[in-house]
C-alpha cells in the first residue's frame, strides 16, 4: 500500500490534511439536532475551515462553495470558512451534517416531512476508506484532501 | 386646474405601482436569514401571523402567506 | 429599585450559544429574529474573545431618543421596553443602537419592515403582566415571576450575568481579583457610561 | 473583504500589544498585590480587550454563525453620535431653516409688498408660457414634494409638536401613514424630477444675461427690468437646487429605502444625515419659490396655472424669450396683437 501511495504521488495531488470533528450546536450524526429549529438556525451549512494562506493560494474567499476531493475519489461540496483556527496545510470539517451526496441535496429521498431542517455534506463520505459499510462510521477521522473552488 | 388634478392622480398611480413593487421586494426574516435548502416552518410568536409584528391580527386562524420571492 | 444590567465575562464565554437557544426557546422567538447573538472577536487568533450580545438596556438609551413616535419607556428596574402598538417599524432605533439589538420581522425595504422586536430582559411589555397577549407580543415575563432572564440563568460557564448592576459588578470584580486578569465589562462604557473598576 | 481587513487589523494590533503586555506582567514584575492568583502570571496577557480594540478600530466586529451579516457588528459607538445629531442638531436646523425662511418672506412681503402689475401690463393678449406636459410635471413634483416635506418633517418634529396635541396612539397611526406616503410618493417625485430635467435643462444653462440679472438684484437694485430669457437667474437657481437636491434625495433615499443593501451601519447613518439635511434645506428653498410664484408677483401664477401669461407681463419680465417666441411664430401664423381672445 505504501509503495502504491508513493507511485500515485498521493501527497502532491492531495496536499491538505483533512480532519473532522464536532460542533457545539449539533450532536453525533446530527439528524436529531439538525431538526431542532433553534440549533439549526445557528449552523445552517456545512463548511470547511481552511487556513487563510491555503485559501489565498487557491483564490477562495470567505463562504465560497468549494469542492473537497480525497484519495478515495469522493468529492464533497461545502462552504469555505477562511480562518486561522486551523494551521496552514490543515483543514477541518464538522461531521454532524448529512443529507447531501457529492454536492447534491437529497431532500427528495427523505420520506415526506421527515427531512431535518438543515442538511449538508457528510464528511465521512470523504474521509479515508477504513469504514464500517453499514453505518458509514469510519475508522479514522482524517484523510488527505485537495480543496478547489466550486 | 385640470392639469393639477391629473398630475395628482398620476402621482398616486405611480405611488401605488411603487407600493406593489416594494411589496414584491419584501422578504420575511425567516426567508432572508435561512440559507438555501433550510426547511423552515415559520412560527408566529412575537411577530404576528402575517409577520408584520402586530399580533392583534387573529393569531391562531391566520395563515402565514409568505410574500413571493 | 434594582438597576438591571448585563455583563458578559469574555474570559469565560465559550461560544456555546446556550444563551441564544434559551432566549429563543423561552419566548418562542421565530427564525430570523435574533434577540441575543454571539459574536467572536479576533476569531482564530490567539486571544480571541467571544461576547454574547443583546440589548444592554442603556442609561439614556439612544433608541428611545431617536424614535420618531417615542414608543420606548424605561421601567423602574431601568429595563428599556417599547410598545409594539406605537412602533411604525422605521428602523431608526437600529441605526442608533450601539449594540445592534433591534430586530425586524421583514427585511428588504424600509417601508414596511414590521414592528421592531428586541430583548425585553424577560420582562414583557406594556400588556398586562403574564397575560397571553403579552406572551404573543413580547414573550414571557420572568421578572414579574421574580426570576432573572433565562439567558443568564442558562449560561453554562456563568459568563453572562444578569441582575442588579452593583451585584453583578461585584461578582465580576471578585472574579478578576481572584484570577488576576479580566478583559473588562464589554460595552459598559458605551451602555452605562461607567464600567467596573478593576 | 472589509471584515477580513478588520480582523487582520485587529490581529496586527494584537501582535503589537502582546509584547508590551507581557513585559508588564512578566515573572519578575510582582502581580497586583491583592490577587490570590498563586503563580501571578496572566495567561491571557495577549487577549483582546475592549478598550485596546477601541484604540485601533472605531467599531468592534467579529464572526457570527448566523446568516444575518449585520449581527457581526458587536459594538458601534457611532450610534450615540448619530443620535446626538438627530436629536439636537437636526431639529434646530429644521426649525431655523424653515421658520427663518418664513420670517424672511414675511418681512419681505410687509416691506416690499406684492409686486403689482404695472399700468402697461394689461394688454389682454395671452402667450403660451408652459405647455400642458410641463405643467403636468411641475404639479406632480409639487404635489409629491409637499406631501414628502410634511411626512419628512414629521420624523423630526412630529413627536415634539404634533404628539402632545393628538396623543401617542393617533400620532403613531398618522406617522405610519406618513411613512407609507413618504416611501411611495418618493417614486413619482423622482420621476417628475427626471421629466423636469429633460424638459427644462436646455433653458436653464446659466449665461451672461443671468450675471447681469443678478448684478441688478433681479430688478430691485438697478433701474427697470434686466433682460431675461425664458428663465431668469432666480428661476435657474431654483431649477438647479431642485434638480441636484432631488437626485441627492433620491440617491440617499434609495439607500435608506433598501437598508444595508449597499451600505453598512455607518453608511446608513450617513445617508440619513444627508437625506434629512438636504430635505430640510430644500423645503426652505421651496417655501421661497412658492411665495414668489403665488403671492410675491402678481400674474406669475398663471404661468403654471393655465400656462397662458399676459403678453405685456411676459415682455417686461422675460423680454428676450418673448422676442424669440414671436420670431418663431412670425414665420408661422402671425400672432396678431388684438385678435386672440383672452382665455
Amino acid at each position: 500500500m505504501q509503495q502504491k501511495a508513493l507511485q500515485d504521488k498521493v501527497a502532491e495531488k492531495f496536499p491538505i490534511v483533512l480532519t473532522s470533528g464536532r460542533l457545539v450546536e449539533y450532536e453525533g450524526g446530527g439528524d436529531e439536532t439538525r431538526s431542532n429549529p433553534w440549533l439549526a438556525e445557528l449552523q445552517q451549512e456545512n463548511f470547511v475551515e481552511i487556513n487563510t494562506q491555503d485559501a489565498q493560494k487557491r483564490g477562495i474567499k470567505y463562504w465560497d462553495y468549494v469542492w473537497v476531493k480525497t484519495p478515495t475519489g469522493a468529492e464533497i461540496k461545502v462552504r469555505a470558512l477562511v480562518t486561522d483556527r486551523v494551521g496552514p496545510g490543515t483543514s477541518f470539517i464538522p461531521f454532524h451534517f448529512a443529507g447531501w451526496w457529492q454536492g447534491r441535496d437529497l431532500l427528495d429521498r427523505y420520506p415526506e416531512g421527515s427531512a431535518p431542517i438543515v442538511r449538508g455534506e457528510a464528511v465521512n463520505t470523504a474521509t479515508t476508506y477504513g469504514y464500517d459499510s453499514v453505518t458509514m462510521m469510519q475508522e479514522t477521522k482524517t484523510t488527505l484532501c485537495n480543496i478547489e473552488r466550486a | 386646474m385640470r392639469v393639477m388634478l391629473i398630475s395628482a392622480v398620476a402621482a398616486i398611480l405611480v405611488a401605488t405601482g411603487a407600493a406593489f413593487f416594494l411589496g414584491q421586494e419584501q422578504r420575511f426574516a425567516y426567508q432572508a436569514f435561512a440559507t438555501t435548502g433550510a426547511r423552515v416552518t415559520p412560527s408566529s410568536n412575537l411577530v404576528g401571523p402575517r409577520w408584520t409584528g402586530d399580533p392583534d391580527v387573529p393569531s391562531k386562524s391566520g395563515q402565514i402567506t409568505p410574500p413571493p420571492g | 429599585m434594582a438597576r438591571m444590567k448585563f455583563i458578559c465575562d469574555a474570559e469565560r464565554c465559550i461560544e456555546c450559544n446556550g444563551c441564544t437557544t434559551a432566549c429563543k426557546n423561552e419566548h418562542e422567538v421565530p427564525w430570523g429574529v435574533n434577540r441575543r447573538r454571539l459574536v467572536t472577536v479576533n476569531d482564530g487568533k490567539p486571544g480571541e474573545r467571544s461576547v454574547s450580545m443583546a440589548c444592554m438596556h442603556c442609561t439614556d438609551a439612544p433608541c428611545a431618543a431617536v424614535c420618531p413616535v417615542n414608543c420606548f419607556y424605561t421601567t423602574g428596574d431601568a429595563v428599556v421596553l417599547h410598545s409594539k402598538d406605537l412602533c411604525i417599524g422605521c428602523g431608526y432605533c437600529f441605526y442608533a443602537c450601539p449594540f445592534g439589538a433591534p430586530q425586524y420581522p421583514r427585511v428588504g425595504n424600509f417601508g414596511s419592515r414590521g414592528k421592531m422586536d428586541k430583548c425585553t430582559y424577560c420582562s414583557g411589555g406594556p400588556e398586562a403582566d403574564l397575560s397571553v397577549a403579552e406572551y404573543e407580543k413580547y414573550g414571557s415575563n420572568r421578572l414579574a415571576e421574580g426570576k432573572l432572564p433565562l439567558c443568564a440563568e442558562m449560561c453554562s460557564t456563568k459568563a453572562l450575568l444578569a441582575g442588579d448592576g452593583e451585584v453583578i459588578a461585584q461578582i465580576y470584580k471578585t472574579r478578576v481579583i481572584t484570577r488576576g486578569y479580566g478583559s473588562g465589562a464589554w460595552g459598559w462604557k458605551t451602555a452605562y457610561r461607567e464600567t467596573v473598576a478593576i | 473583504m472589509t471584515r477580513l481587513l478588520r480582523i487582520a487589523l485587529a490581529g496586527l494590533a494584537l501582535a503589537l500589544a502582546a509584547p508590551a503586555a507581557h513585559a508588564q506582567t512578566g515573572r519578575d514584575v510582582p502581580p497586583p498585590a491583592q490577587t490570590q492568583n498563586p503563580n501571578g502570571a496572566n495567561p491571557t496577557a495577549g487577549a483582546v480587550t475592549e478598550d485596546q480594540l477601541f484604540r485601533e478600530l472605531n467599531k468592534l466586529q467579529g464572526r457570527i454563525s448566523i446568516p444575518d451579516g449585520k449581527a457581526a457588528v458587536l459594538e458601534q459607538p457611532q450610534g450615540r453620535e448619530w443620535r446626538a445629531f438627530r436629536e439636537s442638531w437636526l431639529p434646530w436646523i429644521a426649525g431655523v431653516a424653515i421658520l427663518g425662511m418664513a420670517a424672511l418672506l414675511a418681512i419681505f412681503y410687509f416691506t416690499r409688498g406684492r409686486i403689482r402689475l404695472e399700468h402697461g401690463e394689461q394688454s389682454g393678449e395671452k402667450i403660451l408660457r408652459f405647455n400642458s406636459f410641463e405643467r403636468f410635471t411641475h404639479w406632480m413634483v409639487a404635489f409629491c414634494f409637499i406631501v414628502l416635506a410634511i411626512s419628512g418633517l414629521n420624523y423630526i418634529l412630529g413627536k415634539r409638536l404634533l404628539m402632545p396635541l393628538i396623543g401617542p396612539d393617533a400620532f403613531a397611526a398618522w406617522s405610519q401613514w406618513a411613512k407609507y406616503a413618504h416611501n411611495f410618493l418618493a417614486w413619482p417625485f423622482t420621476l417628475g424630477i427626471l421629466f423636469m430635467a429633460l424638459v427644462w435643462l436646455r433653458d436653464n444653462i446659466p449665461n451672461r444675461i443671468d450675471v447681469q440679472w443678478i448684478r441688478q438684484g433681479g430688478g430691485f437694485l438697478g433701474d427697470g427690468h434686466p433682460h431675461a430669457e425664458r428663465f431668469n437667474a432666480g428661476q435657474k437657481i431654483v431649477f438647479w437646487t431642485v434638480i441636484l437636491g432631488g437626485f441627492a434625495m433620491f440617491g440617499t433615499g434609495l439607500l435608506l429605502l433598501f437598508p444595508f443593501s449597499a451600505a453598512d451601519i455607518n453608511g446608513m447613518q450617513l445617508s440619513q444625515v444627508t437625506h434629512a439635511t438636504i430635505g430640510v434645506l430644500l423645503t426652505a428653498a421651496i417655501l421661497a419659490h412658492i411665495y414668489i410664484g403665488t403671492l410675491g408677483m402678481e400674474g406669475a401664477y398663471d404661468a403654471m396655472g393655465s400656462g397662458q401669461v399676459d403678453l405685456a407681463w411676459a415682455r417686461t419680465h422675460h423680454d428676450l424669450w418673448v422676442e424669440k417666441e414671436q420670431a418663431k411664430t412670425a414665420s408661422g401664423p402671425q400672432l396678431r396683437p388684438r385678435a386672440t381672445p383672452a382665455e
